[in-house]
């Protein structure tokens, strides 16, 4: 059995306006990339090799599934025109189809499958031609030899195809099988109890009420007073900020939802809000919807100064007899590399220049190096000269533009720092993921809160470093 | 930004059109020229119908006048509202502390009964 | 890099091996079928290595032969070539096979028809 | 002990396949030697295709007035970074080059495009009359 995946841009053109900057077939449904049920579908299917084809660009994709190892399936990718019909596609792919029965999936289809029903009887005994088609567009085509044309065709469940042609059906697919069919696929997740997937480093708060079903993807913080669910799908690298609700609602990866919200029946993603019902689109360009309208003032930005001069001064001391018995070493081994870079300053600062040290994670001096992140140790000292803060932001670099904060995000959401809040809650550090978390924390935080933070920094840190 | 009085039902019934944009740029206009509006008439509909976006400063704008308007016993209805700016009442919860009106009509005849 | 020149379905079909690149692209100028006029099939299995000079010698010739009305079919790109194609979209530009002599067939058929 | 390669190579165009299949050698070796062997066809087929474009460009920028001048590529090894960088002292270009046209698609200009996609790291430099393009990809 061989499957061929085809799909082409028109298909799908609506996720691109919905959804700018992520590749449909990687477009999440209960946050489960899309391809990954045709995958899995193919190979209930018993077909050994897939081939996904598409007249638009499939890097992304071929990023993210590789060769099929990680499914023992053999992944090839391959491009057709846009003007290609199926007989081409089968042509283009005659070496392929060879020999051999071949599923065709063409279109934008969800193929609403049970994973613990066998689907290869039904293929093989099936004659050629189109087994399910969707309402709209896309079908399931078989093509080739039958393996037992004789065989009676072996009772199965029949196959029901959905084509996702719009935000109301990816809404309405992705809650039915959050609501209705999570037993039917293999959903990413734990869950204890059915109707209930939570992934990794996923902080709950207490007061927050999480009511099933609902499924919750990585790295996600749902604050205080919150509530989610029931019939809410919570991407991956997200925060549901203070008292606000999501209800029979999609909130998809990296997206900040702020405080006092009511999503209800709605898809978020990044700052837009879509209403599939009517297909109204909200844009918050308006930042205070994304974030708090809190600015610290004066005083407690130099309360804050003072606690973290304090805190780095406790710091220094504690760490001073490592720093002094491991740091001759490593400099002696010629391993303590620095080099001095130019950084955006907060507020009136400008530049700082930070001789930032690099310690290979090698050998015993370099292990107890990265133990006590010890290439942080000098840092410190520019703490209490008031140059940087003891956790805040990774300092941007001046000569990288691409990470230079924007003139608003300047002045009120950018604290270069010897930690940052990304590495303490161990989030990606760098690109959108870090700064999701680090804008949520120059809201949030408080003086007290940054040395909890500084301490989970300095015991994430040695497990960051070490290799796996 | 326009504001004329409307008498078809018999009663006066002010009527502010608000087209555009309101945001933080001008929400302070709205606020400036409400409580002489007020002062002509307590019921006042907001035609919202060329209003196409609001942001949080127009919403904090609309309580603002929401309350003046309460504090003298009358009552700011909205109607006609865009979808997109329909889903920022919804999103932030202001949905259930105005009386909103698919239309204008509609918003003028909830006075009289 | 070498050429091997056959016909299928009386259908210039011709195989390149090795690589392709700005030292070996102008080799490919020189061959009577790829510069000519008629359609071919380029069967590219025996090409493991592809850059943008390489591409552009492909491009140029189909360029070439669609303005004397004929196609350029291509068949059997490997994932190293397949990735420049990804990268530069030239998949838009060219009918792909996986199997040279189906490509020819093809080709032959579309002719026929005409 | 230093991890460096360092090549010359002559400015001729006929030289790029040694350049370009030494790339794809020094990336396999790199692997091996931190020991990241999942990604291989890609990481190495990503140095082949830079380094194949960064030499003919810097053999197509020659001066025609003088002799060609020979290319300096080198491959420096840094934790599970492998840099390489291409100089010659020919005359200076720019890396930000606008992304060619699809809809006409120009027979040249992919080259640093391609370059860009592959690498996580390029950048330029000139100095002392040499440019020097410098590439570097993370073993993941």
């Amino acid at each position: 059995m061989k499957t061929l995946i085809v799909i082409k841009e028109q298909n799908h053109a609506w996720v691109r306006n919905a959804f700018p900057g992520i590749h449909p077939l990687l477009l999440t449904l209960c946050n489960k990339p899309y391809i990954e049920y045709l995958i899995d579908f193919a190979i209930l299917s018993r077909s050994e090799e897939i081939r996904i084809m598409s007249d638009g660009s499939l890097g992304e994709v071929e990023a993210y599934c590789m060769n099929g190892s990680r499914w023992g399936v053999e992944l090839t990718y391959s491009n057709i025109r846009t003007t290609d019909d199926i007989t081409t596609i089968l042509q283009k792919n005659s070496r392929f189809c060879r020999d051999n029965r071949t599923m065709v999936i063409n279109g934008f289809v969800f193929v609403d499958y049970d994973k613990e029903s066998q689907y290869d009887s039904i293929i093989n005994t099936m004659p050629d031609g189109v087994i399910a088609s969707a309402e709209n567009e896309g079908c399931l085509i078989l093509r080739g030899q039958e393996r037992n044309p004789d065989a009676a065709p072996a009772p199965s469940p029949p196959i029901n195809l959905e084509s996702i042609d719009s935000i109301e059906s990816y809404y309405r697919i992705s809650l039915d099988i959050l609501k209705n069919k999570s037993s039917q696929f293999v959903l990413p997740g734990y869950g204890n109890e059915p109707e209930c997937f939570i992934g990794r480093n996923v902080v709950i708060s207490k007061s927050a009420e999480i009511e099933k079903p609902v499924s919750i993807g990585n790295n996600v913080q749902i604050l205080s007073g919150t509530h989610i669910g029931p019939d809410a799908i919570v991407g991956s690298n997200v925060i549901i900020d203070k008292n606000s609700t999501v209800t029979e609602s999609i909130v998809l990866d990296n997206t900040y939802i702020g405080e006092e919200l009511d999503i209800t029946g709605k898809t978020a993603f990044q700052n837009m809000l879509s209403d599939p019902g009517t297909q109204a689109v909200l844009s918050m360009e308006d930042p205070h919807l994304l974030r708090s309208t809190q600015n610290n003032g004066t005083l407690s930005a130099l309360l804050r100064q003072i606690t973290h001069a304090i805190t780095a001064l406790t710091i220094i001391i504690l760490l001073m007899l490592p720093f002094l018995l491991i740091a001759p070493l490593l400099m002696v081994q010629g391993k303590w590399k620095k080099r001095l870079t130019d950084y955006h300053g907060a507020g009136d600062k400008k530049v700082i220049s930070i001789a930032t040290g690099t310690i290979p994670n090698q050998g015993v001096t370099g292990k107890l190096a990265s133990i006590f992140s010890l290439n942080r140790y000098p840092l410190l000292f520019r703490v209490i000269k008031g140059d940087l803060s003891l956790i805040g932001n990774l300092p941007a670099a001046v000569s990288d533009n691409s990470s230079a904060p924007d003139q608003d995000n300047m002045t009120h959401y950018y604290r270069p720092a010897v930690f940052s809040y990304a590495e303490a809650e161990n989030w990606p550090v760098i690109g959108s993921d870090a700064a999701i978390v680090e804008r949520y924390y120059m809201v949030h935080s408080n003086p007290l809160k940054d040395i909890g933070m500084t301490m989970k920094a300095l015991i994430n840190l040695p497990h960051k470093n070490t290799p796996k | 930004m326009t504001f004329h009085i409307d008498t078809s039902t018999g009663s006066n019934i002010g009527i502010a059109v608000l087209q555009g944009r309101l945001d933080v740029t001008n929400s302070a206009a709205l606020l400036n020229a409400f409580p002489e509006w007020l002062q002509q008439t307590t019921s006042i509909i907001f035609d919202c119908s060329g209003l196409n976006f609001l942001d949080s400063s127009g919403l904090g704008a609309f309580v603002r006048c929401l309350r003046q308007t309460l504090d003298q016993n009358g009552d700011l209805r909205l109607a006609a509202l865009a979808s997109n700016v329909a889903m920022i009442f919804e999103l932030t919860k202001a949905k259930q502390l105005f009386s909103i009106h698919p239309n204008l009509q509609d918003a003028i005849d909830s006075f009289s009964s | 890099m070498t050429i091997t020149e056959t016909t299928h379905s009386n259908i210039h079909l011709v195989a390149l091996k090795g690589a392709l690149d700005a030292s070996t692209a102008a080799t490919l100028a020189k061959n009577s079928v790829l510069s000519g006029n008629l359609p071919t099939v380029i069967d590219l299995s025996g090409v493991d290595f592809l850059d943008s000079s390489g591409l552009g010698a492909l491009v140029g010739i189909a360029r070439k032969k669609r303005a004397a009305n004929s196609d350029t079919l291509l068949a059997c790109l490997n994932t190293n070539v397949r990735k420049v194609f990804e990268i530069t979209h030239a998949y838009r530009l060219f009918d792909i096979y996986d199997d040279p002599y189906t490509a020819a067939e093809e080709l032959s058929k579309k002719i026929s028809a005409l | 002990m230093s991890h460096t390669i360092t090549l010359t190579v002559p400015g001729d165009i006929s030289y790029t396949r040694v350049a370009s299949s030494s790339a794809s050698q020094a990336a396999e070796l790199f692997l091996l030697s931190i020991d990241k062997l999942e990604k291989k066809t890609e990481f190495c087929h990503a140095f082949e295709l830079a380094i194949s474009e960064a030499f003919a460009n810097a053999v197509n920028n020659a001066n025609d007035l003088t002799e060609p001048q020979p290319i300096t590529i080198q491959f420096i090894r840094k934790g599970s970074t492998l840099t390489a960088t291409v100089s010659d002292r020919n005359k200076p270009f720019s890396i930000e080059t606008p992304m060619p046209d699809i809809s006409t698609y120009p027979e040249n200009g992919f080259g640093l495009m391609l370059i860009r996609n592959v690498m996580d790291c390029v950048s330029y430099s000139r100095k002392d009359n040499t440019n020097t393009i410098r590439m570097s990809k993370t073993a993941s």
